[in-house]
């Protein structure tokens, strides 16, 4: 499992002025977890690593976007737990 | 009287987009004449495919599905924010329009209101 | 998901126990629901939950009077049953709630109230409890609205 | 102010009759306090408010147990009485009601509640009340959350 | 007193995602009234002509904008029901 | 253990910005290290000469002045926050270092939080 030293969550559209400030806050050796209204950056051009970005399934699942992601960006809510309990730090935008 | 109902929040993170259904299926159940906006990330709404099982929600596509059933005249989305979100015509559930937001749609109507 | 960044130089051991801070209100942010799976994962995981801190309009959460229409989950109704099962404390920050009408028997009488609408086992406290969760080696994780 | 634009060639009669209709919370948004700024200068200039109804988050201004503290002002009880002197009804939605925990003593029997804590004289009701207001002559002002 | 097509009344600051919206859909006959949070604008460059903008005076104090704006964009409550009166349209954004 | 709370709203329109303070505060009184970061539209947080007599709410500026009495470590304001809103160091209240929004920045803290 992944260990980064911040691991961001996001759970804001694009559109959130939340959004903008959380991918500003995001360093080399971070991760992004996107949840609820968050995964639909998944529809949007991320100036991210695909390797250090997650979407939660459930809420892909719920929105339609499932098929949009590589299921190596697929986290479940376990996923969550370890992604959560190995950064360093956490950061909920 | 015709009333516009906009919805620009994205489905199941807030209840805002149900609470503006609600608002247009009282008016279209009271015969007062209503249409639907779906504008900026409310065009998710629109997404074929969705479920809201592991959620614990309700899917909305019934609901919208439901819409002209109800009488709500007609269910629009806004080019733009359709573009922004990669949905096409084909993505899109069954009875929406593409249409352009601003005031020439906008001053189509009497009252035009947001659910919160 | 993938394994594939370097794990970093310093390598804390990973968090053991975890305290929720939901600051986003049922019926209105999905911030409750999201925070109940992460809890059941976090369990499931043999991770410890110290404390479920309610913050802002979160508390509504804990309102005992909460109805929704009975085909919608009762979100007050199921974290306090996994709070209950599983001996986690539940906490609604008192400056919060009084401001939005939720309180418990003490607090009514103390302000001469005219009901009482805080659902067992929440209780109602102070920051203090979430700057005793903050101060300690818990990992605090927040829930906000997402809209 | 200014005076300057052209009138419109189409000048119907100003409105004399007004519909507040509140969504965002008090002691989470501005908006109940903006509404009733705005509600005592209508009354004021001689309109009439015809009806207040709360939507959504909004029907927490309808709640009697909401307690800030003693320097800030209690916005429940200002629009309550409000609404009392100048015989103005308010309703909030019974939908966004029961959902948020806001409920009166026959919804309370009616779902086998222990309590009630709507505030005279805030009254429950359905959307048909707002979609009257809708189709009628009066004028619908929201008052949304801003942020 | 001016009288509107359509009055919209924007509450939100310009990072949020209906202050765009709201200033999209700004018709030439039509006037903006900005309150709480969306007083804010005033310190924008706004694409509207100031004869058709309005501020209100009690959020544009509290923000210690007052002397930011000129008096004949300033709007008291009195002003504003005579404003929302007197437009075709009122759109709260 | 650091803690840095943010505040990204603007004031008196929501509670979120109070309550932001008032995590601040009590991380304070109980010997925590605690700083306060202003960004986004929560900058007008201070500006100078803000009144809310009118709008019969508590000025915000009082409260900031007691951040360092109360023991918060430093009030921070993103730098480009503030030219977004035409705010320079003189139009600030005093306690306020200017500063830059990023990842340098919240890594400097154990934990790092928003009101809501």
């Amino acid at each position: 499992m992944t260990r980064f030293k911040t691991l961001h969550i996001l759970n804001k559209p694009p559109e959130h002025a939340r959004y903008r400030l959380c991918l500003s806050a995001i360093g080399p050796q971070d991760g992004l977890l996107l949840t609820e209204n968050g995964v639909l950056a998944i529809t949007q051009p991320l100036a991210i690593n695909k390797e250090r970005c997650f979407a939660l399934a459930p809420d892909l699942e719920a929105r339609g976007l499932l098929s949009h992601v590589s299921s190596d960006q697929i986290a479940s809510f376990d996923d969550m737990v370890d992604l959560t309990a190995l950064a360093e730090n956490v950061i909920s935008w | 009287m015709s009333t516009l109902i906009i919805i620009d929040q994205p489905p199941y993170g807030s209840w805002e987009g149900r609470e503006a259904l609600d608002m247009a299926f009282s008016l279209a159940a009271f015969d007062q004449p209503v249409s639907l906006l779906f504008c900026g990330a409310g065009v998710n709404w629109l997404r074929k495919g969705q479920d809201a099982t592991t959620i614990q929600q309700k899917s909305v596509e019934r609901n919208l599905a439901a819409a002209p059933v109800f009488g709500v005249e007609a269910l629009l989305a806004d080019n733009k924010a359709c573009d922004h979100y990669g949905l096409t015509e084909e993505d899109l559930l069954d009875p929406v329009s593409i249409t352009d937001f601003g005031p020439e749609l906008t001053s189509r109507f009497d009252h035009v209101a947001f659910a919160g | 998901m993938s394994n594939s960044l370097p794990e970093q130089t310093k390598t804390p051991a990973p968090a053991g126990v975890f305290t929720l801070v939901i600051t986003g209100a049922p019926y209105s942010s999905q911030a409750p629901q999201t925070a109940l799976h992460f809890a059941r994962a976090a369990l499931a995981a043999n991770k410890r939950i110290d404390r479920v801190f309610l913050y802002g309009d979160g508390v509504h959460l804990a309102s005992s009077l909460s109805t929704p229409p009975s085909d919608e989950l009762n979100l007050s109704e199921a974290w306090a049953g996994f709070m209950a099962e599983n001996n986690i404390p539940g906490v609604a920050c008192i400056a919060s709630a009084l401001r939005r009408g939720l309180v418990n028997e003490s607090e009514m009488q103390r302000h001469e109230l005219s009901a009482f609408n805080l659902r067992a086992p929440f209780e109602i406290a102070g920051l203090g409890e979430w700057v005793d969760s903050a101060a300690s080696e818990s990992r605090v994780l927040y829930f906000h609205r997402g809209s």
